[in-house]
């Protein structure tokens, strides 16, 4: 039965399908890497997702921007490497929603929002460059521009939009990160990262939806 | 030859606390372990400028063989291939600063730089003062104007060699940030590899390369470089390695080009399983071309010193001494990575 | 990974000369080459009672970069794998002899044997005083009973260091034989292997082995040990290596056994593509291992200093101390193989 | 037309025959070597037999000792290694003939008992122990026995001596040389330097008996 709005109990279980969803991709997130980088990636997210479920075991959350803040903040000390901090600043976004008792879709684009500006900021790339941002970006600007829709309506159109941007980063020329000189011979290829953002938003989506 | 390197290790996942934990055995009691992963000098005297490196694992003697006796204070340790995480980054910074500041000096990578900077936000609000100077060595990896863009490679090693020395007699921060910068500007490299090595939690390649292909401008990941070129021999490849390192230096309108009477620091690293063997019929032909152009070689270093697992691969680094980086040249130093007495001058 | 290393040289027969060219220029001026194919220090003082290694090439850095400051004088290297000529150890001794006569020290294989007691004996036509004394530390290629068919492999770096340092204040031949003798006695070593290298002018392996095994004793040119166990972690593998070196001090009448309160340089040596990764690992088992037994390390070398090619592999060498040894290993060293600072004492 | 003695010419014909089978032997005898040592002993063998093959084509030889031992002293000082004193020493075992005009069965005998007693007194190494030795000692020791009969029946009786003695050091536990400790694994492969051994004098016997 699809989800209007989540407390901060279905936050943290959602969170917690995220982390294992992530973690049994793990060799597929590494072939991405190792296809365009030096392949660590699944690695390094699993490692991050591990210490969230850790995280979030330990509970006593009361608003749904705790289990999204200790998940980034878990993933930000546990992982190191550039995804560490990348997807550590995505899910500490959720700050914005300091207080909140439950995660709508406004709250979603909100939390979205300040992600993709978080990670901007920190890493100084752009979308365009093949990277997370360039499946990150897209969900965001979709989460604002459905945000009067139901949750489910909404986190399937985020979820859509991160795939298609990651479909698109296959077109990109990697500049950044490990991968930085491969210049043309990156395209093809989706970036590991946004790898990544898709299946966040999808396994987000099949827990709302579901 | 199996297609699999067979490691002796114990956990696959556990391997960069392990090594690092015996790399602190290595030391002796010179240097201890600090936090969750990083390694930091016993006695480091008050009111010393720090200097602190560090990096991903994986990479061995680096980064953290580089701490030692004129050399770092200490490094914050990552994972294999992974930055280090900004707490690793504070742990170290808070162990190794003595009032005076602490220098962050590694290599540019995007990992690196999100996890130092945010370890540096975090350090200064505790009030110690960070500078960093990033090494971006390697001049396969973006145009001399885009140098914010280029990695740092086996470059570090003389860099980081010259730095500590800088740090034994730096009487500020501001002093040893200018120090470091300079050696930076006058170190540039260039890699090359023919395999690659493989990720110990996964067994599996960084990367995939032609049996007949060397990668021309290869980074110690494993990024690809300016070329795939068919696979070659030492006295083919050497002049086509250091026509690349000369060309930088001549297009970058930051230095001068490298000419007759040019004294530098020549280091042949081996990326791994490339052979001593190897690096030293490559250094004949290299001193043979600095010899031809009126470039001195001032001192030399050889050996697996930067590596990525048992890949396959050699770099040349060149660093461009004057009075001032001779004397940070000149003193021993010791450590897991790289040590040296005191050259003798005439 | 490509089945055959890929390999940057030259002419696949020449390597041996061409690596050798290389390594004098690494030595920027300290060295020369003499003769055939020797390597020899440019300045040794008159008089001085002089140290002479040498063997097959394609071991690098050893046993050509032992050649250095407190170090050997003199390098006699023959092609890859294979014992230097009598006519290159002659010329060796002649370049090296300061006119108080020439210690051999080298590893004990047939071929070495043969070719420098042969230089020897034209040595000693011309009046130059020579002794030698081999290198045997590979405890499992023979019993104690029968050191004389024993190997000598990675101990010979830190024998040769400690050698080369009594050889600056010997004063007779007999003196330095001496020091030499009592250095290899307390030296002792074992070797794991889990792949070969390959010959560089045939491209091929030295020897084959089973993708899921170990050679434990397994010796450089990978000379079959005392078993092919099957493959497993750092933490067991390196027990297992450690109890073979303790059973030797305590089964040979020569040397007393391994007991508390011993102190030791420990050596953990990479054969080649074996990383500095696994050698730290391995280092910190063994660290605990030794801890166990109340011996306590004195100080620690890490690296691929005694190689086959690509091979992978480690071996352990310990030495054990005594003041006179210590006074041997304290002061500092330098070369292409091996360079430390002066020991810190207490 | 088989040979009923060499002089210092036929000599070096012959010499510069088992050269190049040996040097056309270089894989073989380095598997041999791989079977049970360091795997370089084809290598070895064929860069000694280059370097006899110059100081044989600079000739000036008046006795037949003298093509022998410039082919020795060419080995003795290019190889190195075990080999390199070990065949060195065989050939310059010829030392004995000095001043033959004619290598005949007697002569022959004289060579390889020098070149048996010359390589034992070197190596240290005896019949039994996995080397060249279980070749040559039988070689040289049929030989003696066969020294009246022809120069082409000699030579024959000792090339199948040999080869009858690289055939016993299959069943041999090698003890010296790289392969010192193999032991037990060694059985079954015969010693590379044996090898080298039957191919020389499988080569002396078919210029003499041709
Ligand atoms: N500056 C950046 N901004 C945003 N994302 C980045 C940046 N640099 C790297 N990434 C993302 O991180 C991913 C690589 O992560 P990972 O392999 O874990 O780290 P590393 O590159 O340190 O090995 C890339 O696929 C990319 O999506
Ligand atoms: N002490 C010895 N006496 C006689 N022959 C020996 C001795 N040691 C080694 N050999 C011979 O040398 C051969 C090996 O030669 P080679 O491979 O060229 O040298 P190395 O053992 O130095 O690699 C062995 O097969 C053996 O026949
Ligand atoms: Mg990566
Ligand atoms: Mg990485
Ligand atoms: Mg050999
Ligand atoms: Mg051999």
């Amino acid at each position: 039965m699809a989800k209007e709005s989540l407390n901060s109990e279905e936050t943290t279980a959602m969170l917690h399908l995220v982390a294992d969803a992530i973690i049994a991709a793990e060799p597929l997130l590494s072939q991405a890497d190792r296809d365009l980088g030096d392949g660590d990636h699944g690695i390094g997210m699993a490692r991050g997702m591990n210490a969230a479920k850790e995280a979030l075991a330990a509970g006593g959350f009361s608003t749904v921007d705790e289990p999204l803040v200790a998940t980034g903040k878990a993933m930000m000390s546990s992982m190191g490497g550039a995804s560490g901090v990348v997807f550590g600043t995505v899910f500490r976004g959720g700050k914005e929603l300091k207080g909140s008792n439950l995660l709508d879709s406004p709250g979603l684009a909100k939390w979205l929002q300040s992600a993709a500006d978080g990670v901007m900021k920190r890493g100084g790339a752009k979308p365009g460059d093949k990277t997370m941002i360039d499946a990150l970006v897209p969900a965001a600007e979709k989460a604002a521009e459905v945000q009067s829709l139901s949750l489910p309506e909404a986190v399937t159109a985020v979820a859509d939009a991160a795939e298609a941007g990651k479909e698109a980063s296959k077109a990109m020329i990697a500049t950044m990160g490990r991968a930085k000189t491969l210049g043309e011979k990156s395209v093809g290829f989706p970036d590991a990262g946004a790898l990544s953002m898709t299946i966040i938003f999808s396994t987000m989506r099949d827990y709302i939806c579901s | 030859m199996s297609l699999t390197q067979k490691k002796l290790i114990n956990d696959p996942l556990n391997v960069a606390d392990e090594l690092l934990d015996g790399l602190v055995d290595a030391y002796d009691g010179e240097c201890v372990k600090v936090g969750r992963r990083s390694i930091v000098k016993s006695n480091i005297p008050d009111n010393k400028v720090a200097l602190l490196v560090g990096g991903g694992s994986g990479h061995e003697p680096i980064y953290h063989g580089l701490v030692g006796r004129n050399l770092a204070d200490g490094a914050a340790c990552g994972d294999i291939f992974a930055a280090p995480t900004p707490d690793i980054v504070l742990e170290a910074t808070q162990a190794v600063n003595k009032g005076n500041g602490v220098l962050f000096l590694y290599g540019n990578y995007a990992g690196d730089v999100m996890n130092f900077d945010i370890g540096a936000e975090d350090a200064e609000d505790e009030d110690i003062d960070v500078r960093t100077v990033l090494i971006w060595d390697d001049v396969c990896s973006a145009p001399p104007t885009e140098k914010e863009k280029r990695r740092g490679i086996a470059g570090l090693v003389p860099i980081v060699k010259m730095a500590g020395a800088a740090s034994q007699t730096a009487t500020s921060l501001d002093q040893l940030e200018a120090a470091a910068k300079k050696i930076v500007l006058q170190t540039r490299s260039v890699g090359v590899s023919m395999s690659p090595g493989s990720i110990p939690a996964t067994g599996m390649p960084t990367f995939n390369i032609d049996a007949d292909k060397i990668g021309l401008g290869m980074g110690i990941h494993g990024e690809p470089g300016v070329a795939e070129i068919p696979m070659t021999t030492a006295d083919e490849l050497t002049p086509m390695m250091l026509d690349l390192i000369f060309k930088d230096f001549t297009e970058d309108p930051e230095v001068e080009s490298l000419k007759p009477g040019d004294e530098v620091v020549f280091f042949v690293n081996s990326l791994g399983s490339t052979t001593m063997m190897e690096c030293l019929i490559c250094l004949k032909k290299a001193k043979q071309f600095l010899n031809e152009r009126g470039v001195t070689i001032y001192d030399t270093m050889v050996g697996p010193l930067v590596t990525c697992q048992e890949m396959s691969g050699i770099s040349f680094s060149v660093t461009r001494l004057d009075d001032e980086l001779k004397s940070y040249w000149n003193p021993a130093c010791e450590s897991i990575c790289y040590s040296k007495m005191e050259t003798i001058t005439a």
